[in-house]
Formats: C-alpha cells, sequence, structure tokens
C-alpha cells in the first residue's frame, strides 16, 4: 500500500506554504522529509491528516484518490499521524487519549477493561513508564510524546507519519523508538520521519525528500549519501562558528549558586564564569528544567544565588530580571510565544519599558532595535508587524532570544531551556553563533539545558551533567564528548570515572 | 399644571395621527392587557399606537423618550419608572409642542394626566384582607407578604397594603414578607415560608402573579381550594386570578385595574388634550376597585380578556 | 486506602462540607429546615434548574455556552400552556410541542455556534433577547386553565417523588451515562480541552456540541413546561426571567470551567443544591430582602473560592498516599499557571 | 497602496458599512434619524455605556471580565445622588465619593480575581448581586432634589458638547493612549494572550489587571453618576439594571475576544455606536415593542457573523496587494482552530 501526493498546494492568506509538492511513499521504507524551518512539511502532513483541505492536488491512498481528507477519512484509510504540537488531551488519562475517537465499545458503552488492556501492551512496547490512567497533563514531554506514538499505532496504520517525535526525547527514548520504527518498517509499514536531527536521518532513512519554501528541491535515495550531502539539501551551508569566547578562570563568577533546593530538586551549587557558556545535560525529566525555573523564580526555591556578587533576594521573575538573570523557557508555545502579537512586542516587550520616554513608548527607537536585534540574530522574515505565529518555529526560538540579547536589558546571565528544540540545522547553527557572540562580546554568563548531547558538545565549554534532580558529573576540555555524556547519564558517578581514566 | 408652550400643542385632534405610548414593564401582564385595549382604541380612532421597548431600565427609557422628542411624535404617554427623572423629558416635548401625558402618576411639566392609585389597590386588598381575618379568624393568624421593593409603583402598593392590613389586623402574626412579582419566584418563597408556619392564613401579592404562585404553594402544601379559613388576594386583576376568586376558592379578592378603561384612556387623554383641553379637564382617574367573588364587575373584567 | 480515598473526594467536592454546614446551620436557625416537606419543596423548586444545569453543564464542557435557556424556557412554557389551555391539548402533545420549540431554539444556537462558528455568547445572548419576544409576541397575556392531561406534567408523584424531581433524576441520570460510559462523553471533554486534538482524532467537533446545542434547548423548554403545568399558569414576560443567570452559575459553582474541559455532573447537582438550599435558608430565616442578594453574593464568592480551593486541597490529601508519583496538578504554587478565564 | 490599506481597515472594521447602512435605512425610513438633535441624542444617551464599555474591554483584553457594573453603576448613582440631595453635596464632592465607591467594589473584584485569582465571571457575578444589595439597602427610596452644582455633571456643555459626550470622550482617549502609546498597553494584551508568558518576561500580571478592575470600578460608578446627574433621581433598584450586560455586549459586538488578547478600542467605540443606533433607530421607526426585542437580539447575532467575517475579509483584502508577505492572519479554513469561547 503506497501513499502518494501528487501537486499539493496551500495557502495561507498570502503564504504559498505547499506549491505543488509531490511525494511517494513505499511499504517497508522510511522515507525522511526533511528542510528548514518553515519548508512545508507540518503543513503537508496536516494536510494528510485532515487538518485542512488542500488548495489543489490529489492524495491517493488505499487505492482511493482525495481531494481533501477528513479526520476520519484521514484515520479510516489507515494513515497514523504523530503531529508536531501534539493533538492530546491534557486533561484526560493516557487511555482516554490512546482511544480517543475510536474507542472500543460494547452496545454504545465503553469497554474500559479491552482498552486499558490494549493501551497497556503497547505503552510497554514502546518503553513507556507511564501507566495507563496517569493523567496526560502531569506527564512529562517525553512520555506525551510516546502516548502519541501509542495512540498512532493503536489504529492499525497502514501509513505511519512522523512530524518531529523525537525533538522532546532524550537519547534512551530516542533508542526505543527507533527500534520501534524498525520494527514496524520490517512489517511493511510505509514510514514518513520528519527530523531537524541529521543523526536519525542516517541510523532511520533509506530515502529522503527535501522540501524548500514549500516545493520539493530533492527526492533521493539515502545509500552513498553523506552528512554535508543532507545538509547541503536543506539549505545553503552555514559558515563556521565563531571561536569559543576566552574563560579567565581568575573572573568572579557571574553566577554563584549555593544550596540551591526545591522539590525533587538539590541541593545543587553551580558557578558560571562571564563569557563562559555552561551546558546542562541529564535525561528527560532529571530536573533541568525545574532548576532553571528555580533559579529564575518560577519556582520556590532555597538556597542563595548571586549575580555579578550580588546576591538575589525575592523568588520572583522580576526580582531576577532586575538582577540580570533572563530564561528562555522550554516551552515554547505556552511560556514563552505570544503568538498573536507582532514580532517586535514578542521581541521587545520587556524593553520597551526602558525604551520608553514620559512614559510612553518611543515607537523609532523600538523598531530601530528591532532592526538591530533582527539583523544580529538573522530573524526572517524581519518584518516588526507581522504575528509570531507567522514565523517558523527556528525565527520564533530567535525572537525570544532576542526578548533579552537585543542591547537595551542588562542581562548578564542568560538562562536558555532546549534553545534549539525543533530548529532547523542552519537556524541552529545561528543560534549557536548568537549564543557564542554574546558570550564573546557582552561577557554574558549562559547556562543552557539540552537534551542532545551533540549540542552539548558543540556549544558548551564545560557541561554539567544531572541525575535526578542533582548535579553528578562535570565535564570540560576534551572529556567532554558525546560519548562521554551518555555514559555519564546512564551511570553511577564511579563508572564515569572508571570509563574516563 | 399646563404651561406656556400650550399653544404650540396640536390644535385638535385631527392633528394626532399617532400617540406614542411608553411603558416601561412590559414583562408584566398588565401591560398586554392595556396595550390591547389601547390598541383597539387607537384603530378605532384612526390613528397609530407605537410603544418603546424599555424593557424595565430607566435609562433606556429616558434615552426611548428622547428619541420619540426628537422624532416629534405628536402624543406621548409616558409612565416614568421614576418620577423626578422625567420632568426634564416631559419639559422638552412640551416645549417641542408635543402633547405630553403622564401616566400612573402627575408631573410638573404635563399636559394631563392618567391616574390610578397603586397605594389605594394595596390599601383597598390591606383592608378587605384585615376584615375577613377579624371575622374569620376573630383578628389572629398568621399572614405573609409578597412585596416588591425595587421600583416605586411596587413600593407603593406594598406600602398600602402591608400598613392598611396591619393598621386593622394588629394581632395577626407577620410571617414573611418576600420579594416577589411573578408566580415563579412567589411559589418557591411562599413553599419555605409554609415549611416553618403551615399554618399561614393570608397571602397577599403585590401583583396577581405572585398571589397566584402563593395559591398554589397553598394547594401543593394540601390545603383544599375552598378551605375557610384561608386569604389569598392580589392586585392587577389577572385573568387567572379571577376565574379563581369566580369558582369559589380561597383567592378571595384582587384590587383590578380596570384594563379596558386604562387603554381607552391612553389614546382618549392626548385626543382631549389636542382638542384644547386643559390639563384639569382632560385628566382621567381611573378607579382601582377591589373584586370579589359576586361582583358585577368581575364578570365584566373577564369579558373584557375576551 | 479507603478512607484517603474518601478524603480526596471530599476535598474534591468542597460543596459537600458547605451544604451540609448550611443545612445545620439553617435547621438550628429556624428548626423547620430539615423536614421532608421542606427538603421536598427545594427539591421540586430545584428540579427544573437542574433539568437545564444538567445539559447546559455539558455545553460549558464541550467549550461552548448557551445564554438562551431563560427564554427558551418561556418558550417552552408558552407552546405548552398555549396548546393546553386554547385546545385542550393532552398531556403528550403539549411536551412534545415545548420540545419542538426547545429544539428550534437549540438547532438556530447550534448551527451558527457549531457550524458556522460563530461566538457562543453574543449568538446566545442574541436569542434570549429575540427568543423572549417572540414568547411574548405569542401570549402577550398570562395563559391559564390548562386541563387535568397536562397538570399531571408537573403534579404527578412517579415511584413517590414529585414528577418534576423523578425527571430531573433521570436527566442526571442519562446525561450522567452519556458522561462517564460513553464515546461520546470522552469526547465532550476532549472538544472542550482542545478542539483542534480532538478535531484531528477523528472526533466529531461539530456534531456533539450541536447535539448539546438541542438538548439543552429542549430540556429548557420541558423546564418550562414543567414549570407551567406546576403553576397552572404561564406569564410569557416573566416565565424564566434570568434563569440563564442561575443555569450558569450552578453550573460554574458546581465546579465545571468556563474554559471548558472539566467538571463533573456531581458539582453541578451539588451546584443546583447549594443555590436551592441557599435560597430557601435565607427565606426561611426571613433575611429582609436586600440581605438576602448581599448574601446570595457573597455566597456566589465563596463558590469561586471553593473552586479555587478544591484542587489544592485534593493535592494536599493526595501527598500522603503517594507522595513521591508524578503530580504536577493544579496545584502549583506560582499565580501564573493559572488562567485567568477558568 | 493607499486604496487597499483602506480596504482593509473596512475589512477589519465591518461595523462601519453596517452602521452606514443602518443610518441610510432609518434616515430613509423615517427622515429624521440623521439630525443633529437625533445623532447627538445617541452620543448622550450611548456615553455612558461608552465611559463603561471602555475600561471593562481592557480588562477582557487582559483575560478577565467585570460582571459586577451594572450594580456599581447604582452604587455610584446611589452614592452621589445621596450626597447631593441630602447633604447639598457639590459637584466635585459627589462626584469624589462615587469614585471611592466604585474603587472600592473594583477593588475587591480586583483582589479576589488578581490576588487570590478566583474565576471572575463568578466573583463578579457575586459582587453583581451583592452590591445590588447594598446600594438598595442604603437608598430603599428613589432620591430626588440634586442641587445645581450636581446637575452640572450631566448637564453642562464642555467644548459645545453634552458633558456625558465630552467624558466619554476623554476615557477614549485616556484608555486609546494607555493602549497604543504605553508599554503598559503592550501589558494588557501580552497578559490576555499568555499570563505565564508575560509573567516570565516581567510583567506586573496582578498589578496590572487589579489596576483595570480599579478603573472599570471607578468609570462604572462615575456612569452612575452621571446618569443620576442627567436624570435628576435615582432609584436604587433599577439603576443600571441589565447595564453589565449591555457592557459586555458592546465590547464583545465590537470584536474583542472573550479569550483575551485581542480587541481594539475603536471596534469597541463602533460596538457602542451600534447599539445606541439600533435602539434609536428601532424607536423612530416605531417597530412594535416585542419585534423590537426580536430584532435586538438578530442584531446580535448579526455582529456575531461579522466578528466572524472580520478576520476572512481582511485576509482577502490582505491577498491581492502583497501576496508573499508573512500575514497569517486568523482565516483558516477549517473550523477546528478556532476555538470556541472566543
Ligand atoms: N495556520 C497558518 N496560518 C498562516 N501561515 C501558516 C500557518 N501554518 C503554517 N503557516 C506557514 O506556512 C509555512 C510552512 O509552515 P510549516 O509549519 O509547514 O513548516 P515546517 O516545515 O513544518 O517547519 P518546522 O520545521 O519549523 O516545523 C510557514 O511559512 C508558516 O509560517
Ligand atoms: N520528582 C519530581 N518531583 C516533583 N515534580 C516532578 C518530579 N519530576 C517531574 N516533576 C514535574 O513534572 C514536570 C515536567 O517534568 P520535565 O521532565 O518536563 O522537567 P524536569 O523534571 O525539569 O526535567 P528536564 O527539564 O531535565 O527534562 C516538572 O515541571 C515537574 O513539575
Ligand atoms: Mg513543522
Ligand atoms: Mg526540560
Amino acid at each position: 500500500m503506497t501513499l502518494r501526493v501528487t501537486g499539493l498546494r496551500k495557502s495561507f492568506g498570502g503564504v504559498h506554504a505547499l506549491r505543488g509538492v509531490d511525494l511517494t511513499i513505499e511499504p517497508g521504507e522510511v522515507h525522511a522529509l526533511l528542510g528548514h524551518n518553515g519548508a512545508g512539511k507540518s503543513t503537508l502532513i496536516k494536510a494528510l491528516g485532515g487538518a485542512f483541505t488542500p488548495d489543489g492536488g490529489t492524495i491517493e491512498v488505499a487505492g482511493r484518490t482525495y481531494d481533501g481528507l477528513s479526520p476520519r477519512q484521514s484515520i479510516d484509510a489507515g494513515i497514523a499521524i504523530i503531529f508536531q504540537h501534539l493533538s492530546l488531551v491534557e486533561s484526560l488519562s493516557v487511555v482516554d487519549n490512546v482511544f480517543l475517537g475510536q474507542e472500543h465499545h460494547r452496545l454504545g458503552v465503553v469497554d474500559r477493561k479491552a482498552q486499558r488492556a490494549a493501551a497497556a501492551t503497547l505503552l510497554e512496547r514502546l518503553g513507556a513508564t507511564c501507566t495507563v490512567d496517569d493523567r496526560v497533563g502531569d506527564l512529562p514531554m517525553g512520555q506525551k510524546q510516546l502516548v502519541e506514538i501509542a495512540k498512532a499505532l493503536s489504529r492499525d496504520p497502514v501509513v505511519l507519519i512522523l512530524d518531529e517525535p523525537t525533538a522532546a526525547l532524550s537519547s534512551h527514548e530516542i533508542g526505543a523508538l527507533e527500534r520501534t520504527v524498525r520494527a514496524l518498517q520490517e512489517q511493511g509499514l510505509a514510514i514518513c520521519y520528519v527530523t531537524h536531527l541529521l543523526g536519525e536521518v542516517e541510523r532511520l532513512a533509506d530515502r529522503m525528500t527535501v522540501l524548500r519554501d514549500g516545493a520539493v528541491h530533492v527526492s533521493t535515495s539515502l545509500l552513498g549519501k553523506t552528512r554535508r550531502d543532507i545538509i547541503e539539501a536543506i539549505a545553503e551551508p552555514p559558515t563556521d562558528l565563531p571561536p569559543r569566547a576566552p574563560v579567565h578562570e581568575a573572573d568572579p563568577p557571574q553566577l554563584l549558586v549555593s544550596g540551591l533546593t526545591g522539590p525533587g530538586i538539590g541541593p545543587i551549587d553551580l558557578a558560571v564564569r562571564p563569557g563562559e557558556i555552561v551546558g546542562l545535560y541529564g535525561l528527560i525529566g532529571s530536573g533541568r528544567t525545574r532548576t532553571l525555573e528555580m533559579l529564575f523564580g518560577r519556582r520556590p526555591r532555597q538556597g542563595v544565588i548571586s549575580v555579578g556578587g550580588r546576591t538575589v533576594g525575592r523568588s520572583s521573575p522580576r526580582a531576577a530580571l532586575a538582577a540580570g538573570l533572563a530564561l528562555v523557557p522550554g516551552d515554547r508555545a505556552r511560556q514563552g510565544l505570544f503568538a498573536p502579537l507582532s514580532a517586535l512586542d514578542n521581541a521587545l516587550l520587556p524593553a520597551q519599558g526602558t525604551l520608553s520616554r514620559f512614559g510612553l513608548r518611543r515607537r523609532r527607537a523600538e523598531r530601530a532595535a528591532f532592526e538591530k536585534m533582527a539583523a544580529g540574530l538573522a530573524v526572517h522574515p524581519s518584518t516588526p508587524d507581522a504575528p509570531a505565529r507567522a514565523f517558523s518555529g527556528g525565527n520564533q526560538q530567535k525572537l525570544l532570544l532576542g526578548r533579552w540579547v537585543n542591547g537595551i536589558l542588562p542581562t548578564t546571565v542568560l538562562l536558555l531551556d532546549e534553545p534549539t528544540q525543533g530548529v532547523d540545522v542552519r537556524a541552529r547553527h545561528e543560534i549557536y553563533r548568537v549564543v557564542r557572540t554574546i558570550a564573546a562580546e557582552r561577557r554574558t554568563a549562559v547556562l543552557f539545558a539540552s537534551t542532545d548531547p551533540e549540542e552539548i558538545v558543540a556549544l558548551a565549554d564545560r557541561a554539567l551533567v544531572m541525575q535526578e534532580g542533582r548535579l553528578v558529573a562535570e565535564l570540560s576540555g576534551d572529556a567532554l564528548d558525546e560519548d562521554a555524556l551518555l555514559h555519564a547519564v546512564h551511570q553511577s558517578e564511579s563508572d564515569l570515572q572508571e570509563y574516563l581514566s | 399644571s399646563t404651561t406656556a408652550s400650550k399653544d404650540k400643542v396640536a390644535k385638535s385632534g385631527k392633528d394626532v395621527r399617532t400617540v406614542a405610548w411608553d411603558y416601561p414593564f412590559t414583562f408584566l401582564p398588565v401591560y398586554a392587557g392595556v396595550a390591547k385595549f389601547a390598541q383597539a382604541r387607537a384603530k378605532e380612532k384612526g390613528l397609530s399606537l407605537e410603544q418603546t421597548n424599555d424593557n424595565g431600565r430607566p435609562d433606556a427609557q429616558a434615552s426611548n423618550l428622547d428619541t420619540l422628542i426628537a422624532k416629534k411624535v405628536p402624543a406621548i404617554v409616558s409612565f416614568p419608572m421614576v418620577f423626578e427623572a422625567l420632568e426634564t423629558q416631559a419639559a422638552k416635548a412640551l416645549s417641542a409642542g408635543i402633547i405630553w401625558v403622564t401616566y400612573g402618576g402627575t408631573l410638573k411639566n404635563q399636559s394631563a394626566s392618567i391616574t390610578f392609585s397603586f397605594e389605594k389597590g394595596g390599601r383597598l386588598l390591606g383592608e378587605d384582607a384585615a376584615a375577613w381575618a377579624k371575622a374569620t379568624l376573630g383578628g389572629k393568624g398568621k399572614v405573609a407578604f409578597l412585596v416588591d421593593d425595587t421600583i416605586q409603583l411596587g413600593r407603593e402598593r406594598t406600602a398600602g397594603m402591608i400598613d392598611a392590613f396591619t393598621k386593622a389586623a394588629p394581632d395577626m402574626q407577620v410571617v414573611g414578607r418576600e420579594q416577589a412579582i411573578d408566580p415563579d419566584t412567589a411559589l418557591s418563597k411562599t413553599k419555605a415560608i409554609l415549611a416553618k408556619h403551615p399554618d399561614v392564613n393570608v397571602i397577599l401579592g403585590i401583583t396577581d402573579g405572585a398571589a397566584f404562585g402563593g395559591y398554589k404553594a397553598l394547594i401543593e402544601a394540601g390545603r383544599s381550594e375552598t378551605d375557610a379559613k384561608t386569604y389569598v388576594g392580589g392586585q392587577d386583576g389577572d385573568l387567572g386570578s379571577l376565574q379563581l376568586i369566580k369558582k369559589g376558592t380561597f383567592y378571595r379578592a384582587s384590587a383590578a385595574l380596570q384594563l379596558r378603561d386604562i387603554g381607552n384612556a391612553v389614546i382618549d387623554v392626548p385626543l382631549a388634550v389636542a382638542d384644547g383641553k386643559s390639563d384639569a379637564e382632560a385628566s382621567t382617574d381611573v378607579p382601582i376597585t377591589l373584586v370579589k367573588q359576586g361582583d358585577a364587575l368581575l364578570d365584566d373584567i373577564i369579558s373584557q380578556y375576551g | 486506602m479507603s478512607a484517603p480515598a474518601s478524603l480526596r473526594q471530599l476535598a474534591r467536592y468542597p460543596l459537600i462540607p458547605v451544604i451540609i454546614a448550611m443545612a445545620i446551620g439553617f435547621e438550628l436557625a429556624t428548626g423547620s429546615f430539615v423536614g421532608s416537606q421542606n427538603l421536598l419543596g427545594i427539591a421540586t423548586d430545584s428540579a427544573t434548574l437542574a433539568i437545564v444545569a444538567v445539559p447546559a453543564a455539558l455545553l460549558v464542557i464541550s467549550g461552548y455556552l448557551d445564554l438562551s435557556v431563560g427564554s427558551t424556557y418561556a418558550l417552552g412554557a408558552v407552546a405548552a400552556g398555549w396548546f393546553a389551555s386554547a385546545h385542550g391539548g393532552g398531556l403528550l402533545s403539549c411536551v412534545v410541542l415545548a420540545l419542538l420549540a426547545g429544539l428550534a431554539v437549540g438547532a438556530i444556537n447550534g448551527f451558527l455556534c457549531c457550524v458556522v462558528g460563530l461566538s457562543p455568547f453574543i449568538v446566545t445572548l442574541g436569542t434570549l433577547t429575540a427568543v423572549r419576544g417572540i414568547a411574548q409576541q405569542l401570549a402577550p397575556l398570562p395563559l391559564t386553565g390548562f386541563g387535568d392531561g397536562f397538570a399531571w406534567l408537573g403534579g404527578a408523584k412517579i415511584a413517590g417523588l414529585p414528577s418534576p424531581v423523578a425527571i430531573a433524576l433521570l436527566v442526571v441520570v442519562v446525561a450522567g451515562a452519556i458522561l462517564t460510559l460513553t464515546p461520546v462523553g470522552r469526547h465532550i471533554y476532549a472538544i472542550g480541552v482542545s478542539r483542534e486534538a480532538a478535531y484531528l482524532s477523528g472526533v466529531r467537533v461539530r456534531t456533539v456540541p450541536f447535539a448539546l446545542f438541542l438538548g439543552t434547548g429542549a430540556l429548557a423548554a420541558l423546564a418550562g413546561a414543567i414549570k407551567a403545568s406546576v403553576l397552572g399558569a404561564v406569564q410569557s414576560g416573566t416565565a424564566g426571567l434570568g434563569f440563564e443567570l442561575a443555569v450558569l452559575t450552578a453550573v460554574l459553582v458546581g465546579g465545571v470551567s468556563l474554559a471548558g474541559g472539566s467538571g463533573t455532573l456531581l458539582g453541578v447537582v451539588l451546584g443546583v443544591a447549594f443555590l436551592g438550599i441557599l435560597q430557601n435558608g435565607l427565606t426561611l430565616v426571613g433575611v429582609p430582602t436586600f440581605w438576602q442578594q448581599v448574601a446570595q453574593g457573597l455566597a456566589l464568592v465563596v463558590a469561586a473560592g471553593l473552586a479555587y480551593l478544591a484542587p489544592r486541597l485534593e493535592a494536599l490529601a493526595a501527598v500522603r498516599p503517594q507522595a513521591s508519583r508524578v503530580s504536577a496538578s493544579a496545584a502549583e504554587s506560582r499565580p501564573a499557571s493559572r488562567s485567568a478565564m477558568s
């Protein structure tokens, strides 16, 4: 059974998200769908899932040709999709979510027993640790992702489409997912896989189709392709990163934390020097987000935090900001972005007060600041008035970075939670460049959390490894590589020392 | 008292092609009753009747009147929610040459008025109920009032009713004084009163709607329809209540407005003003009468509902 | 496990202890609150509210809202009352007529809100106004003199219960069964939490709320007809005036979130009981009119406070038995996570 | 570029053509709609609504809601009227007293909703009920006989305009300046879009809406005082009755979303004008009472339809002039992305 898309077109207002895309996915193949942020991957997938009707083109599946599918038609045709922005219902239980819309029922009454059994089997197969009765909203991101996958598999699909399924997973869960995908491939499923992590492409995919600006750029087998080839297909190859800023051991720490303690966290002691970039590595749920949020005053905490030698008093984001601490949160949609507000508002909201005179905004100054920020971070498009929701994920992330890195606010310690989640190769590179630059030029101390060991190695001067709310290891210099990180999170301190020596 | 602008007023009934009747409590059944007769009278006289939609809101009333004045309708008959609040509008109307008839009371600025005492309606009911209580219960028993404290006409009726009753029957124990103008509210309020005082003898309502709800509560509590020791009475003269009175139930009296007379007055009074009659000559006081079983008026009013 | 579980239940429904406290207070103050007659009276009076609050709650859970119920109630009362008085209509024909009227209003609301996708607040505020006008136009004068057949609807005893109470029970049971046992029940919650997610999961995101609008309309009209039968009279201008606010209050006080996606029928039933008991008790105690209003207003604020406390209490009650479970419930210690409109 | 830009403006405010159409229709039907006296009359009558709808709109944009304005209006009217009649209070003292009363209600609402974090809907429904009771308790009888000083508030001409209109203009201008010219204006939108994201951006997520509650309370009381001065009388039981629904209707019809985060003051002013013109026109034309209600209800539905069409028209208007610009407006072709409660 083949999925064939021909000449698919879709535009939103004036934006042409898809301009006649052709895509064929054969049974038993893993087909990587690649492209820069905003290339149209999710739009294509949403069209397959029935989120909207395409403007033109056809979708052929299970021997039938459609001009547009409804979600029910899509499901009935055997298409199962793991959407980028999860389609889970947070306040319902895991089992209710897995069977939402496709409940097992007898005489109109939900057959809970059968559903629970089936869901439990699926979750076990995926290596999930949550139980069928957990409320999905209470689960950490990785488990949610697995529930979403279980939901897709519960429908016995013939085509499985995954839109950045691993963006929020740790190496452990990624491994389990990859094994599942392989097993399904062997059963003859047609699998379409969207990701920005090229390692996954290399490990899993047989073919790739690369979109650029809503059109197919290349579609080819991956046999014999190098990473360089893939990157070049997706975007202009990135320029080299600027060099690491020198860190002076003699400098007093810009951020000094001692005895930081909160529910399930700590005590944590750490120090970040001016211009230093420290990576916080750990498995999902190890407490990195909570640590950053405690530092920023978003969560109640005990312990002493000082910035530039001065102790931060109250625990609140305002107090943290006043002290020079800033956080780019990990949950972009919920905690960061003001989707309907303009790009300028998104980037400059906290700075508008500083820029204002006599309590009135100075629009010209704001525009100038925005343009400077947009140029520095290579935000595209650089229109200040477009709503943030019209930007691709990577560019939204840059707007959030720009909120604190704009030359107006006196940010001296920058906290980043998963700064490149869902960001394409090129934009990721640009974000690294921006972070490096501010560390070097403004001597900003940077503490960032990431789930991707590649990212830690690429960006950090020094890595702290977190396990169950505590720092268990520190790696820097030559000792800092992906293997060491992977070992550190999975093993105890003594094992690590052994491994390192 | 008419004003100096009297000379600008339409000089003959023929000039008045339209009467605008502004009645704020359009949700009350009385409104529809009077409207029916006013409409019929207007048709008879060959003129058109316009109405406003004030929804019981004084500011909506004021602005609708402003609109009517701006539109220069020849005659306005208005029932002010708050009398003093409409002096401005009345003066404005008069100086624009519009006939202003105050409905339900009098204003300083007006061409004429259609009056009927709200206080008197309450008083007649209170006195009758008290007399009944003396005769039947020896003046000892329990009474509950269903009242309205929110609007002026309600307060006047309430005061008339309660003052007259408690003065004439001082030994009756007052076991309830609850806000209720419609049967729905009255039913549940009376039920609550009955829970504590199942032996209430007299229930007097600010409207027949309220009294009807009280009557239903008693019936629901098992009181016989013709119980000799029970008295329910209301005000307005609603058809349902009058039928209960006629049937001989313990719904014994209603201080009835004569809807037909009022409806006719809504058309006739402005026409009389237009024909040159003075305030004193044109103004009408429509009597309010307590109707009870056997009264000739009872059948007359019932037949008015057609 | 059973003791803490019931503790959690109690924490989840803080109205239960409040209602018990109110009952004790009113009984002490008046000596006649707890008595089968008074309690049955409260139940009968509250029955019409419950009959409408239940479907309205499902609608709110699914993320919609129906403000038109006050006028639909009047329309149902007028339809049934008119047929019963003018045409000597029997029970069945009157009820069917009322239901048809309610379904018509529900269909209009449902079409505009679910199919076209207009704002439920404005649309149903519009139908609230318009339908009242129609009801008054149809029956400007009070309707009375219904036949015995129609009187049965509000006056009969079914299994020893007054018929309005029996009907309300039936509505609660049926709606409860739909909500908890059937796939549609899950869909109602899912649509309320995330219409988009539900849509992509193949849930009928138009049909389900449309049906709930139909049900709310039909039951609002039925409630009007029942009240007409109980009273033996209908005043189109005052029947159900302000009922929409009473319904919404009961639903929200009962713990259903206006943002959709959460709430239980037990909560709604408790909300109805809370309002009924409050009104009855204040009258029993003989609180003067204006202070009754003040007390009712304060009670709403207290109820809002309870709705706020509930998840916190629940979280507290949950801490002991399973301290280490991941349970990031609503008991976040920081204010920023609260949605203002919930 | 100017023609399509103004086309887009028009598409954004579909009430503008509708209001023009209504004006033409009413003028043709009556011959007396367009006339300085009638138009000034509409403006004066609508002024009090505008004075409250404007701060209420800011509150809704920030994701909150104040239903208590109807009673705060009555309380303000009673406070000012009482001081003017019983104590011969002058203009200033009466206004200050009314403002203090309004600030008190606003502070209670703000404290409960913003600081404690209770549901604004239930809390302000509670204060709506309670404050009405208090106003009636304070002044059970109508207040009249105000001095000339107080009459100035509603009767004076300021720069040739009736003082209520001048005050309303001032309110619109000040609120418009806050919303568009100051950083706080952006904060209001930001809080409405995402309270959490605003909190993490250092916005005062409690103080800003609290201040808006204060402003709404104060201006609702001021509106009551103005109307008391215009009418020369206050009746606590009916002053501002149903005003809260009129305010909310104007705000929503004006295109502000109940979900928060979107809307403009121009839209709200148009919403107020729409309602004022509708009421005036229906009375002018002489539509029978009950049909007026029906028409008003239908007008709301039409307004909901316009709010629905606006983004779609805007998107259409946007397509031609700048086909490739990024402009992800709300013009989704599927219903699933719409929030039902907006
Ligand atoms: N609902 C929408 N309204 C307007 N524009 C949209 C909408 N959804 C997507 N777009 C636009 O369509 C284009 C394609 O977006 P899409 O989400 O498909 O990109 P993507 O390839 O999935 O990117 P990413 O890797 O960041 O997820 C983008 O320019 C985006 O801004
Ligand atoms: N052991 C725990 N105790 C209390 N709460 C926890 C615990 N583990 C997770 N949580 C809650 O679950 C939520 C989601 O966890 P999530 O894994 O996303 O973040 P985290 O624990 O900070 O880990 P990380 O960012 O390292 O992945 C947290 O915000 C926290 O409230
Ligand atoms: Mg995507
Ligand atoms: Mg995290």
